[in-house]
């Protein structure tokens, strides 16, 4: 089994929602979208879905030609970022729904709504109103409906953004659980986020989607070490990537008039000129040794306190494994962790990792 | 002549009048004819028993209930009884008649057997509708039809719609107080006239000014000088006809009243027109609270209820007063129109400074059959039955029928005095004016019977109501009309509203 | 402060009551009245203004031979072709709403917007307009003075407030569910009846009543195409307006058919308070 | 979503339509070019001979557009105050809530030709209970018979058919607004008309501009009322243009004409419609 797409290109009035993509997809593996918000991920789902056709290029499925193929036969299940089920049925109704469509047997639909509904720990409650329930329980039944198919493809459009906190990470750690024996089932999975925090806790491939185009495809970790390019580094991230354009020279990194950096060892074979800098929040460290910045703004998440400070026309964020209360316009000091610097070119192309150099 | 008729008529009310006291099997079973008894004609209850119509189904189109309406669904049940035929009678707002009627018409469809309407839809109609046999021409009944109402039935000579009903202009007064001695007495104190039946135009204005917003009966109510018809509607154009005949209508003078028929130029804005007019703007005055809104319901709600002084349009208002629950039963007298001291000559251009007074014999309703109906026959003997003698008498006699006279036999006091209690002396005033206006007078005008007439009636209607609510005066209002009625003569062709109207014009100069 | 403005508001909706309830009073009185009563001035209370009749009341049910109007045909006629046309309206009118919610066409200049708008600018034209092509096309068609040829101009009539209120309706129902239908296995019809159409019921109510509505309180189309057999229940009252307009069974009239859509008041209110209304109305 | 059975959802309601007015449309069209009449019934060919007079020579036409121009607005204007304002009172907060918003609703229930009856006789200017209640003060208004108060009668009237309607939509509309912003507004301390001014009023301007709209499309075809209360009298001072079509065609049988009259102001309105509700949507959207 296995998905392909080759050169989808769709375009409305002047704008490209999908621009050339190609990819292939195989089962028994997650696939993670990760863009920002109208990257085209929903677009490039639905697609797949076959609700939308696009303008040019192909999709294939086990070599066929799944674009002849219309939707209600495609086998594909989707839950989107909205609670979608049948206001007018019932939990079980609900469920069974799909089931009912395939003219299943009635013993067989009972079994395997019961089984899904185990999966998704709504036993129980198979005769409640949709509107009864909380959105947890909306989303759960909505993720129940599309694995009582056992469609070849599953798609989730960003299915956790509109639960809270709580709830998002307690639902991610169960649809990990249940998406990995899914996937040992034979099934593509599709799962579009913008949260690179949970991009990256799914494993899985990750595909980075940005103004419709993907922009890399590769494992989580691949990811993580080397972002193919500055975009990449900052959709991936959380906070993004911090960024600053500068210079090599006179065997330094030369960020502005105060910030100046040794040349780390990976960045040895980078001849002298311009680049952009990359440096993750976890990569700037308060310590007296480090440059004055002044407190620009001070974010307590969690455990976690995130610094947004400035020097000049530099401004970055760090990232405190503490929290901690600055005043706005206290000076503190900062140091760059040089081993964890990226270096891109002009063109936005990743020309040195820390992870392994790539020239 | 006049004798003779009256003498005729002697004869046949005679007749009629003997029939009352013996009630026949008809009566029994019809109670509506239960005063005259079936009259024997060709169209009697007995002769229409003969015939069988069953399984055949006649459509009528007529007007709302009661008035004309009632008696049609009324004569329909009775017909239908005689004959077996269903007949389906729709009923239909006044204003709407007309185009009930022409839309099917111009569309080529016969949903309607027999079209209820008015006299002067005749020449729009005409081509649509099926000529009064021979056979019904030349019988009795119609025999006692009066001239007038046979010409306003009939083109060129030829009768189109069937005479069902009478219809008239004349004048209504409240006889308790223009009788009224004392009222007399300051009425003469005051404004140093008799006060007496209005004779002119100006002294109808000046009575009326002097009766109005006072309590002149004692009921606790205001009363006013006159209520007419000054609404801007279909019956608007008649009004002011009937108070523009006596200034315009020369009879030194031939050649058309409305137009000049020679050059098809309108006359409406003539200094005859324009006079009336300006008694009319003038009369705004003397109505009551609304007046200058009031169709011809309110008019007989008004005059009939005792609100007026005077009213003059149709029948409806006196049948209304003299009804037996009226407050004012005998109590209201009838006169001819009131007339005018000087007349225009439009050949020598002057007033002739003499008396004159004309009826404007009025369009009235009448009935027709349909030239596409398939059911010619059905329907004719309906409208015959419609008119007999019997159903004639005992319609008259109910006020909210509006069925009114017009054959030679209604005019007789007696009918009234016996079957309906009037004051013998009313009711003589009543017969005699009817029967002059009928048959007497040699200066009248027919109404406007030519294509298109309802454009030319609603540019009346638009000019005047633009004078009585002060927005022209009546001179601009006029020139404004007139200018109209030449772009509607143009459009629809001067050649053939002369041929149209000459065959009205014909009938005024008595040719 | 706030006492003042809750006693304004009482005050303001209690005159607009009697401003709402006055003229059906009037009626209501005038009912009882004959013509003395009613050309004596204004009266209002029965036995101490006017001595009573129950005579407006009974017109109604009179032939029309005996000075009566019969109304019970026409009201008959009246209910048939209102709720005929307004169920064929919604049917189309839904549909069609559905198609212009969910899909996009393209043909020309024209967009989803246009076709909406067309449809809506149905009632835009004056019925007058209409009265001899239509009398023409149903007389071509063998359906002049029959109850279907007149569902027929009401469906043109009311088919636009379908419309109108459909599209509303569902571009607020999330596209969503129908693509998870389609998904599931529908296809597109399924998909609608399955779906679609049970989520719709509300709309629908709410659509089928104002299309009751607009229907039994139109006059001029069906004072214009109705010509023989077939009376609508305005026209009837109507041609009661003979030369006398008899206040009396005007009045009776007119309170005989306010009465049935007093319900359809209940039932909307009833929809509003539930709050499924307020989801069908923009 | 985009496939081929959109067109079976679409087209059977187009095609109805579009089949039962097609031949009324395009006849209405040739008509227009004809000079049928009373007179002459039938499809001759004059051109443009019907549009040339009415654009030429017809100040009533366009007098009887601007007078219902200013009837539609001021009534739809003021039935948009009074409607909104009703839905607001009854909205919540108030005893026998049901019974009010029942009553509120029921003019629009009942046949304006029936009802227009029952007020000209109201308004009756000798026998009506309003001038009874006037000449208390020695007064008698001429409702019906005035140039200017007619139109005033003629308002009153639609305002009681129809603010129903405008009342219905808005309070529908208040009742599905979310309670969020109406909170927010509570926590900020703000006062009932600050809070309608800066909350209501922006989340109902979506609403209001659909319900304006319909009811100008309506309003505009104002006819029943003229036709019973004034017969566009006196003079012409009520004579809207639906009314103006309805003599030129149905009272005076002159049906090419009266074509090309009804063509003209189909036109005018929808263009006109269209300008209305973009102004609008500018103006409330912007506030």
């Amino acid at each position: 089994m296995s998905l392909r797409a080759s050169h989808l290109t769709l375009n409305r009035e002047n704008e490209f929602y999908l621009n050339d993509v190609s990819f292939e997809m195989l089962p028994g593996k997650i696939y993670t979208i990760i863009g920002r918000t109208l990257s085209g991920k929903t677009t490039l789902l639905k697609t797949i879905a076959g609700l939308i056709t696009q303008d040019s290029g192909e999709l294939l499925f086990n070599g066929g030609n799944f674009d002849v193929i219309p939707v209600w036969k495609r086998q594909v299940a989707m839950v989107y970022q909205q609670f979608i089920n049948y206001p007018h049925l019932n939990v079980y109704e609900n469920v069974a729904f799909p089931l009912k469509q395939r003219k299943i047997l009635a013993t067989e639909i009972d079994k395997r709504v019961k089984q899904a509904l185990d999966q998704v720990g709504l036993i129980g409650f198979e005769k409640r109103k949709i509107q009864a329930l909380s959105g947890g329980q909306q989303q759960r039944v909505a993720l129940a409906r599309s694995l009582v198919k056992e469609a070849n493809i599953l798609l989730l459009d960003e299915p956790l953004v509109n639960l809270d906190y709580k709830l998002r990470e307690q639902l991610r750690e169960e649809f990990k659980k249940i998406f990995s024996s899914k996937a040992s089932e034979n099934a593509i999975l599709i799962y579009s986020t913008t949260d690179p925090v949970e991009a990256m806790q799914l494993g899985g491939e990750i595909l980075v989607m940005d103004e419709g185009r993907i922009l890399q495809q590769a494992s989580a970790k691949e990811i993580y070490e080397n972002p193919k390019t500055t975009k990449v580094a900052e959709i991936t991230n959380d906070p993004a990537m911090n960024l600053f354009s500068g210079n090599i020279a006179e065997g330094k990194v030369l960020l502005n008039s105060t910030i100046q950096l040794n040349l780390p060892t990976h960045f040895l074979e980078l001849p002298d000129g311009a680049y952009t800098f990359g440096l993750r929040a976890s990569g700037i460290t308060l310590n007296k040794s480090g440059f004055p910045f002044q407190v620009e703004l001070a974010e307590i998440s969690g455990s976690e306190t995130f610094l947004h400070l400035g020097q000049e026309e530099i401004h970055v964020v760090g990232l405190l494994d503490a929290v901690k209360n600055f005043d706005i316009g206290e000076t503190v000091s900062a140091s760059f962790d040089i081993e964890k610097l990226f270096a891109f070119g002009s063109d936005g192309n990743l020309m040195s990792s820390p992870y392994c150099g790539l020239n | 002549m006049n004798k003779t008729i009256r003498i005729s008529t002697m004869v046949v009310t005679a007749s009629l009048l003997a029939a009352t006291a013996q009630a026949d099997k008809w009566s029994d079973q019809f109670p509506h004819i239960k005063n005259t008894g079936d009259v024997a004609g060709e169209c009697s209850y007995e002769s229409m028993s003969k015939k069988d119509y069953s399984g055949q189904k006649l459509t009528i189109n007529t007007h709302a209930v009661p008035v004309i309406g009632e008696p049609t669904a009324l004569h329909a049940q009775q017909f239908s009884k005689l004959t077996g035929a269903e007949v389906n009678v729709i009923h239909t707002p006044a204003g709407d008649l007309y185009s009930k009627a022409m839309i099917p018409f111009q569309a080529g469809q016969a949903p309607y057997d027999i079209v209820f309407g008015f006299s002067n839809f005749i020449r729009d109609w005409k081509q649509y509708l099926q000529p009064v046999p021979a056979k019904y021409v030349n019988m009795p009944q119609m025999q006692d039809v009066t001239q007038s109402h046979i010409d306003v039935n009939s083109w060129d000579g030829e009768m189109i719609q069937f005479p069902i009903d009478g219809d008239r202009h004349y004048l209504k007064y409240r006889k308790d107080v223009i009788d009224n001695p004392e009222y007399q007495a300051k009425y003469k104190a005051e404004t140093g006239n008799e006060l007496r039946i209005p004779r002119t135009w100006k002294e109808y204005a000046e009575m009326a000014t002097f009766f109005n917003g006072w309590d002149w009966d004692n009921d606790g109510e205001l009363e006013y000088g006159s209520a007419e018809v000054m609404k801007k509607d279909d019956l608007m154009f008649a009004a002011f006809f009937s108070r523009s005949v006596a200034y315009a209508k020369n009879p030194r003078v031939p050649g058309g009243y409305f137009f000049d028929l020679e050059t098809m130029e309108p006359l409406i804005n003539g200094p005859g027109f324009v006079e009336a007019l300006t008694d009319w703007v003038e009369a705004t005055k003397y109505v009551p609270p609304g007046g200058i809104n009031f169709g011809l319901g309110d008019e007989i709600n008004s005059f009939g209820g005792g609100q007026t002084l005077f009213s003059f349009s149709w029948d409806d208002a006196f049948v209304a007063a003299m009804q037996d629950d009226s407050p004012i039963k005998n109590k209201v007298g009838v006169a001819p129109l009131p007339g005018s001291d000087r007349v225009w000559n439009r050949s020598n251009k002057s007033w002739d400074m003499e008396y004159n007074q004309a009826p404007y014999i009025v369009w009235g309703w009448t009935a027709a059959v349909a030239k596409a109906s398939k059911k010619h026959d059905m329907a004719f003997d309906y409208l015959c039955f419609f008119a007999n003698d019997a159903n004639h008498q005992a319609d008259i006699a109910i006020g909210r029928f509006g069925v009114n006279p017009f054959k030679k036999s209604d005019f007789d006091a007696d009918i009234y005095i016996e079957r309906q209690g009037w004051d013998p002396i009313i009711a003589n005033q009543y017969a005699d004016t009817l029967m002059e206006m009928e048959e007497g007078s040699t200066n009248r005008v027919f109404p406007l019977r030519v294509p298109g007439v309802f454009q030319f009636n609603s540019a009346i209607a638009t000019g005047t109501s633009k004078a009585l609510a002060g927005q022209l005066s009546p001179q601009e209002a006029l020139d404004e009309v007139a200018a109209e009625w030449k772009k509607i003569v143009k459009r629809i062709g001067a050649d053939t509203v002369r041929e149209a109207y000459s065959v009205g014009v014909a009938l005024e100069d008595n040719l | 402060m706030r006492t003042f403005y809750v006693t304004l508001k009482y005050i303001a909706v209690t005159l607009w009551s009697m401003f709402v309830i006055a003229p059906f009073l009037w009626a209501l009185s005038t009912s009882f009245k004959d013509f003395n009563s009613v050309t004596s001035g204004a009266t209002y209370i029965p036995w101490v203004d006017f001595e009573p009749t129950l005579e407006g009341w009974r017109v109604l049910l009179r032939s029309p031979a005996q000075g009566g109007v019969n109304i019970v045909e026409p009201y008959l006629n009246s209910i048939f072709v209102t709720c005929f046309a307004s169920l064929i309206s919604i049917a189309l009118g839904t549909l069609a709403a559905y198609a212009l919610s969910r899909f996009t066409f393209k043909a020309g200049f024209i967009r989803n917007d246009d076709i909406t708008f067309f449809f809506i600018s149905q009632r835009i034209m004056p019925p007058v307009v209409l009265a001899i092509p239509f009398f023409i096309m149903l007389g071509k068609l063998g359906l002049l003075d029959t109850l279907f040829g007149l569902v027929m101009v009401y469906v043109v009539l009311l088919m636009p407030i379908a419309v109108w209120i459909m599209v509303d309706f569902f571009n607020k129902v999330p596209i969503e569910i129908d693509e998870t239908a389609l998904i599931d296995g529908c296809n597109p019809y399924q998909a609608f009846y399955k779906v679609v159409l049970p989520n719709s019921i509300p709309g629908m109510v709410v659509a089928g009543l104002f299309c009751m509505i607009f229907g039994w309180t139109d006059f001029f189309f069906a004072f214009i195409l109705t010509f023989t057999e077939v009376q609508l229940l305005p026209v009837a009252i109507v041609s009661l307006n003979s030369s006398i307009t008899p206040w009396w069974s005007l009045s009776a009239a007119a309170l005989v058919s306010v009465a049935p859509l007093i319900v359809v008041a209940f039932i909307v209110e009833r929809y509003l308070s539930k709050g499924n209304l307020s989801g069908a109305l923009k | 979503m985009n496939f081929k059975h959109k067109y079976m959802f679409l087209l059977p309601g187009l095609l109805v339509l579009l089949g039962i007015l097609i031949f009324p449309i395009g006849f209405t069209v040739r008509l227009s070019l004809s000079s049928w009449d009373s007179f002459f019934p039938g499809l001759d060919f004059i051109g443009l001979e019907n549009y040339v007079r009415l654009f030429t020579d017809d100040a009533r036409f366009w007098e009887s557009f601007q007078r219902l121009s200013f009837l539609s607005i001021t009534t739809v204007f003021l039935q948009y105050i009074l409607g909104f304002s009703l839905a607001l009172m009854v909205w919540k907060d108030i005893v026998f809530q049901r019974f009010f918003r029942v009553l509120f609703l029921i003019p629009m229930m009942t046949t304006p030709v029936i009802m227009t009856v029952i007020w000209k006789t109201v308004f009756h200017e000798s026998l009506g209970p309003v001038n009874d209640f006037f000449s208390l003060f020695g007064m008698t208004p001429l409702w019906l018979s005035s140039e200017g108060l007619s139109k005033v009668t003629v308002i009153i009237v639609e305002v009681w058919q129809w603010t129903p309607f405008m009342f219905l939509l808005l309070l529908a509309g208040l009742l599905s607004l979310p309670k969020e912003p109406f909170l927010a507004a509570s926590i900020d301390g703000a006062g009932p008309i600050r809070k309608f001014v800066y909350v209501t009023f922006p989340l109902m301007a979506p609403i209001s501009i659909g319900a304006i709209i319909i009811r100008l499309i309506e309003a505009s075809k104002i006819m029943d009322t003229v036709y019973v209360l004034t017969s566009g009298g006196p003079g012409t001072s009520s004579e809207t243009s639906s009314f103006y079509i309805f003599i030129k065609g149905l009272r005076e049988f002159q049906f090419g004409y009266s074509a090309a009259l009804s063509l003209t102001y189909l036109i005018i309105m929808i263009i006109s419609l269209t300008v209305i509700a973009k102004m609008l949507v500018k103006l409330m959207i912007r506030s």
